[in-house]
């Protein structure tokens, strides 16, 4: 009979302990970041979308061979007499593949590294052909895009690799 | 932003090639072709957040934040702000009654080929019309508050960006989303059938609000058999709902909709039991003298409620209060919809127009419950202490509403689920038998000892 | 009293069918169930729908390469799986890992062992219908997962642990983020046991329900949690040490009946062990250098075979490494505990009612990623 | 076009177009349909969770595809999930839209040459807004859903016929 | 049971399967390997480690078909969808053979039981030939190698007598052949 009445009790009291967890959390604050109005800055190590620098790329492939989904693709310049010099014609990055597990940054030999890591996660893209990014040679735009139906490049106005902070290249 | 459709134009002037840093010096180090930083147009204006909202320093000492002193004083503000208009508003109670009269005179003054019932079937008109609202605005309220209170019960913000202040028009935003969703359901569907169940659902529990006692003589009817007459229509629409899930032709439902019948007989009785001795106490089954029954006070200050009588009060509110959030079909009872199991329960199959109106029933009963329970055992429209009753009753009957829908919102951010047989195990063995002792209990207080 | 015998009743059984998208099957699992009334007669789980056939990619890629592969198994543990593939390669070139880097190794797998088991903790409450303890886990779990993108840069696939060592040190801010959190958490896990734990209904739910036998985990292969659950007390870190955890002292929570309680309740306490063990780890961090030396850009071991194993979150995770010399693996086989796990469903679930087969699911606690690999 | 003030006498009126309004209630009450595939399905739960809470957009996870408005394909689509997904995504009542999250799901991600893996989800079903990143952050999801909800609001529910939004082209395939 | 340690095991094994021959080099490290000649060896050789020498956890049973390189049409690829690269053009790193390993013209069906008293694992290997592989299953030991030896099945097509339902558990149905066979060639179908 006393069992009885001590396992209503356990119950109502075990009860009771889990109502004022939540009714303690009630009155806490929240944790939440507001995401559009305040935006978290990734820490300084994050493996956000890729950049590349033209300028300082010697064209080495080393980040082709190393990338494990083959997303990089570059294109060496040439002498007239077809002799490879250490500059680069196009380099593009397939950002639909890429895992962006940084192992091409750290294959690149180039101090400061011409292919890192921003700290930007806002990729967002309307269509398949806007997932590879091209950087030529002749036309500093950034994140410019070939539609292969038009043959032109397209600059997605806006949306394509917003970036908020460069950190400084390792 | 530009039309999508057409691709946008390529750029028109030809930009000017950064300048050709000479080659042997080392680009310093934060060195980007000028092009990157202008093509990256800034496309929100977040501000960055260096630090991160860890609950370690959040927590220790929330009166630090400002927003949070800010919404402390809101929410107090708010507060101060409904009793002062309650103060000045006093009873209605009076007033409407005068206006009734005006409405007959003015009948019988003006309008002579009227017949003489017209004026009455009017103002019963205007009253249904007053309660079906309270209802649908309830409805409206209620989804809100039990978002935002679970939102903070787990520390994170709930609906913010739809209304202008902290997501308000948030349910009005579902709501019309609702409406114009197309109606997809299974084309094996039973499909009269399948339309009839929201109705069959929805319409009991309107008529279940018309005893109900709002304030000192405010309620819609004055029934003499309130509560018998609550408890039968509330017992439609468990019908509407083992129609839904037999009409979708999923299994899910099906058997949704045959648990949800087990659930509701079952906690039927209990509930009922559990006032028989209010009633008997009471000595009448009209809600509006079982609240009047309960004013008054103890040694001058203790409310004279049935919830303080010494051992009956507890026992049949606790056990009113579960079944009711059982009849509710709220967790932790809420296997017929249970999510983890029958993805949708009884309601997987339905969308759009239909699935809002059981959303909404399931809030109507919500109020329906809290409202029985302030009748039943904290005296609708009673203050809780002499001087406090300067305040209106309606304005007390609505604060222990929202302290008991409070209290549904609550559990069911707490408990888990129940299985289906020991739900039925624990009414069948606990609920009713308790119910029994307890009508055996209040024998002393019917007849020897009149509190 | 008449007995009515079922037989004479005539009824049929009905199969319903838990399909690939349902919200407590934790990812894409079909079970194929047939009921007679609310009782389960016979159990078939399909599995196959998350299979990317990995093992066959794998003979394609580098050994480094395989390390990005290994992440996404068991998603909810990544550490260990990067920890398990890097131990069978050191095992095949007879690496000597530095000891800061297995510090740091041990550290994040524990680290990522209570990142798992809350989300375990999460993801059960919301199978036995408590919505609360999920947000909860979650907002400590996202304060591990800082921890993770302090050290390695990414919240959930690491690709941290490598051949020969460890991508990169400890941040300086690092060390005391985390003993601030592990503080934090010690008073958090008596705050569950309140929440859930102790629940009269929870524990109405899971107490008598889905009992194992320590001798059908045995014959179903069952490992890790599961395993320890039904009394078995097995585990990788004590029979069979790796790293450096012979120098770590911990305690191996066991269950004694084998019920869907008895395996939560052995996660829990596995939780305030490993906190234990980061904290060993955090006092006794060695200095010196993070990665052996001498380890080729593009590692080709000599052809040979190599078995390795450790204690996942899940169970008992090994990886079988065979190569031919060349530079890719020839043969990698996962032994998965979710798959191994999952078997026993065909016999556990038999005689229990609905809403039971949910919590034993539940309590066995499979990941997608690793049961189809 | 959002709300004009028109000066009236005695008073102001707000005008707004139906397309507005419409599209108000869409986007501000955008239910996704609980479907995780793979690793992108916890971020997708992070998402839910109280740190980066998406009930602040009116985004609440719906079990049943019937109540569904966004189906957010989160994980790697295997060929023997392809029908199922089929199956759901015409379950889903008509104002429908599709998020495809994940390098797994835009185009095949780390398994760009398994035999077992359907390379990219828009062979099968219509996609709206791909997120890189693998898996992409919470945030990354919550962007998605301010540039879907965007979206919305650039189209006019009322003009076109089957009065679904205007879908960009392309990518609506049937 | 008389105290086991490596040697103990041998020579038991030794005495009851004259036929067994324990692999010197014990391939896997730190797991003595015993390399079984025909499928009824395979499974006394098995029964004995579990009834008498107190192996009672079956760790994994898998199987290595030791043909030569992979082949590349095994593979399938979208196009690269990168304009520059003209269609297709990702090369696929071709693996190549290692020339001085000798490679054999059939699977092997490895299993490895741990016995956690005395802290010791055994491997069990048979080799089976390419046409038809068969072998008895252990299914009636352990349970859990109904679904190893169903995944084994799937992936690399060896058959298993007395196996209660072999039907393929990870590939879907419209894949013919067996995946993880270094000869598989991928049959294009409608998602490709």
């Amino acid at each position: 009979m006393i069992g009885y009445f001590q396992t209503i009790y356990r119950g109502f009291a075990d009860t009771f302990k889990g109502l004022a967890v939540t009714w303690r959390h009630l009155f806490k604050p929240s944790i939440t970041v507001n995401y559009p109005l305040a935006k978290l800055k990734p820490y300084e190590r994050f493996r956000g979308a890729l950049l590349f620098d033209a300028v300082t790329c010697i064209g080495c492939n080393l980040c082709v061979k190393a990338c494990p989904s083959d997303c990089i693709a570059l294109e060496n310049q040439k002498t007239p007499e077809g002799k490879k010099i250490a500059k680069v014609n196009w380099y593009s990055i397939d950002f639909g593949k890429c895992n962006f597990c940084r192992l091409c940054e750290e294959a690149c030999p180039t101090k400061p590294k011409s292919v890192w890591h921003s700290l930007d996660y806002e990729t967002v893209f309307y269509a398949r052909n806007q997932m590879s990014r091209i950087w030529q040679q002749g036309n500093p735009w950034m994140g410019t895009y070939y539609d292969a139906g038009e043959k032109i490049y397209k600059t997605p106005e806006g949306d394509q690799i917003p970036i908020e902070e460069i950190p400084s290249r390792r | 932003m530009a039309e999508l459709a057409t691709p946008p134009p390529p750029p028109t002037p030809a930009p000017a090639p950064a300048p050709k840093p000479p080659a042997n010096v080392m680009p310093p180090e934060k060195a980007v072709p000028a092009g990157i930083r202008k093509v990256f147009a800034k496309h929100t204006e977040g501000t960055l957040l260096p630090n991160r909202l860890w609950p370690t320093d959040v927590w220790p000492n929330p009166w630090k934040s400002a927003s949070y002193r800010r919404g402390a004083l809101v929410l107090s503000a708010l507060i101060l702000a409904g009793t002062g208009a309650a103060f000045f508003l006093r009873e209605i109670g009076v007033p409407l009654a005068a206006l009734r009269e005006t409405l007959h005179r003015f009948a019988e003054a003006n309008l002579p080929q009227v017949p003489s019932w017209a004026a009455e079937a009017v103002w019963i008109l205007a009253k249904a019309l007053v309660v079906l609202h309270i209802i649908l605005f309830n409805g409206l309220f209620l989804v809100w508050w039990e978002r935002k209170i679970s939102a903070h019960m787990q520390s994170r913000l709930g609906p913010i960006f739809t209304g202008k202040w902290h997501g308000v028009l948030q349910t009005a935003a579902d709501g019309i989303k609702l409406l114009l969703k197309e109606d997809a359901a299974p084309k094996e569907k039973d499909s009269w059938l399948h339309s009839l169940a929201p109705a069959l659902v929805f319409v009991p529990v309107l008529i279940c609000f018309t005893p109900v006692p709002w304030g000192r003589d405010l309620e819609a009817a004055n029934l003499d058999a309130g509560v018998l007459y609550i408890f039968a229509w509330a017992g439609l629409s468990v019908l509407g709902i083992v129609l839904a899930g037999w009409a979708s032709a999923n299994k899910y439902s099906l058997l949704g909709g045959l648990r949800s019948a087990a659930q509701f007989v079952s906690y039927e009785l209990p509930r009922s039991f559990s006032l028989v001795p209010l009633i008997a106490i009471a000595g009448s089954l009209s809600l509006t003298k079982i609240a009047g029954y309960q004013e008054g006070y103890w040694f001058g200050f203790f409310p004279k409620w049935f919830l303080f009588y010494p051992v009956v009060g507890q026992i049949s509110f606790v056990i009113f209060l579960i079944a009711s959030v059982a009849e509710t079909n709220r967790t932790p009872f809420d296997i017929a919809e249970a999510e983890s199991e029958l993805v949708g329960g009884f309601h997987t199959e339905y969308s759009g127009m239909k699935f809002s109106i059981f959303f909404l029933t399931e809030y109507a009963y919500v109020l329906l419950a809290s409202c029985l329970l302030t009748t039943f055992f904290m005296g609708g429209g009673a203050a809780p202490l002499p001087f406090l009753s300067v305040l209106p009753s309606w304005f007390w009957f609505l604060g222990k509403t929202l302290f008991f829908m409070f209290c549904f919102l609550w559990f069911r951010w707490t408990f888990p689920r129940f299985k289906i047989d020991r739900l039925l195990d624990f009414n069948w063995k606990f609920l009713l038998p308790w119910s029994f002792v307890n009508i055996v209990l209040a024998l002393p207080y019917i007849y020897l000892w009149k509190l | 009293m008449i007995e009515t015998h079922s037989s004479s009743l005539k009824t049929d059984q009905m199969f319903i069918n838990l399909g690939p998208q349902h919200p407590s099957t934790h990812g894409v699992l079909r079970l194929g169930i047939t009921l007679d009334g609310e009782v389960i007669v016979k159990a078939e789980p399909d599995v196959g729908y998350l299979h990317r056939g990995t093992e066959k990619l794998c003979e394609v890629r580098g050994y480094h390469h395989c390390v990005v592969v290994t992440d996404r198994w068991d998603y909810v543990s990544a550490m260990t799986n990067n920890l398990v593939f890097c131990l069978a390669a050191e095992k095949l070139m007879g690496l000597e890992i530095p000891a800061r880097a297995n510090y740091l190794r041990v550290a994040m797998c524990e680290l990522n062992r209570i990142a798992s088991h809350l989300l375990f903790f999460g993801t059960y409450g919301i199978d036995i219908g408590a919505f609360t303890p999920f947000l909860h886990a979650f907002r400590e779990r996202e304060m591990v997962l800082d921890l993770f993108e302090m050290v390695c840069g990414a919240r959930m696939t690491y690709n941290y642990i490598r051949l020969g060592g460890v991508m990169a040190d400890a941040p300086p801010g690092w060390a005391d983020k985390t003993s601030e959190f592990l503080k934090y958490f010690k008073t958090k896990l008596r705050e569950y046991d309140d929440l859930l734990s102790f629940n009269p209904i929870f524990l109405d739910r899971t107490k008598k329900v889905g009992i194992i036998t320590a001798e059908q985990a045995l014959d179903w292969g069952l490992s890790g949690p599961n395993l320890r659950g039904s009394g078995v007390s097995y585990d990788v870190r004590k029979t069979f040490p790796y790293s450096i955890y012979d120098k770590l002292d911990f305690k191996v929570c066991v269950g004694e009946a084998g019920s869907c309680w008895d395996r939560y309740y052995v996660r829990m306490r596995e939780m305030a062990e490993s906190v234990k063990i980061v904290e060993q780890c955090l006092a006794a961090l060695p200095s010196g250098d993070i990665m052996a030396k001498g380890v080729a850009k593009i590692p080709t071991p000599l052809p040979g075979e190599a078995y390795a194993h450790v204690e996942g979150a899940r169970g008992d995770l090994g990886i079988y490494l065979v190569s031919d010399g060349t530079s890719c693996p020839y043969r990698l086989h996962v032994r998965a505990p979710s798959y191994i796990n999952l078997a026993i469903l065909q016999e556990a679930l038999v005689g229990l009612r609905v809403a039971d087969m949910i919590a034993v699911l539940g309590s066995i606690d499979i990941v997608l990623g690793e049961v189809d690999r | 076009m959002a709300v004009r003030i028109e000066r009236v006498p005695g008073g102001e009126f707000a005008l707004t177009t139906a397309d507005f309004f419409i599209n108000w209630a869409r986007e501000s009450a955008l239910w996704p349909l609980t479907f995780g595939l793979a690793c992108c399905a916890i971020e997708m739960m992070g998402a839910y969770a109280s740190r980066f809470d998406f009930d602040r957009m009116g985004v609440i996870p719906r079990p049943s595809p019937r109540q569904a408005d966004v189906m957010i394909i989160a994980g790697t689509v295997v060929k023997k999930m392809a029908e199922p997904i089929r199956l759901i995504y015409a379950q889903m009542p008509e104002p429908k839209f599709v998020i495809s999250m994940g390098s797994c799901a835009n185009c095949g991600g780390p398994y760009y040459d398994s035999y077992s893996v359907v390379k990219g989800v828009d062979k099968i079903i219509p996609v709206d807004i791909y997120i890189a990143g693998c898996p992409p952050r919470p945030e990354a999801l919550q962007f998605a859903i301010t540039k879907l909800q965007e979206k919305i609001g650039r189209s006019s529910p009322t003009r076109s016929a089957l009065a679904t939004p205007y879908q960009e082209k392309g990518s609506r395939v049937w | 049971m008389t105290e086991i340690s490596v040697s103990g095991i041998v020579e038991i094994i030794k005495k009851r399967y004259p036929s067994i021959t324990v692999a010197e080099p014990s391939l896997i490290k730190g797991v003595t390997s015993f390399k079984a000649s025909s499928g009824t060896d395979y499974l006394g050789v098995i029964r004995a480690f579990k009834e008498d020498l107190g192996f009672e956890y079956l760790d994994f049973l898998t199987a290595v078909d030791w043909k030569g390189a992979v082949d590349a049409r095994g593979y399938i690829m979208d196009p690269n969808p990168n304009p520059f690269l003209p269609e297709g053009a990702v090369e696929q790193s071709e693996v190549k053979a290692n020339p001085n390993f000798q490679y054999r013209d059939h699977f092997e069906v490895v299993v490895v039981l741990s016995n956690w008293k005395e802290k010791l694992k055994a491997a069990v290997r048979i080799e089976l030939t390419r046409g038809n592989p068969r072998l008895p299953s252990l299914y009636d030991l352990w349970k859990t190698a109904d679904w190893q030896e169903r995944e084994t099945f799937d992936l690399l097509g060896i058959e298993f007598e007395g196996h209660p339902n072999l039907k393929k558990i990870l590939t879907p149905d419209f894949i013919q052949g067996h995946p993880l066979r270094k000869d598989y060639v991928h049959v294009k179908d409608q998602y490709d």
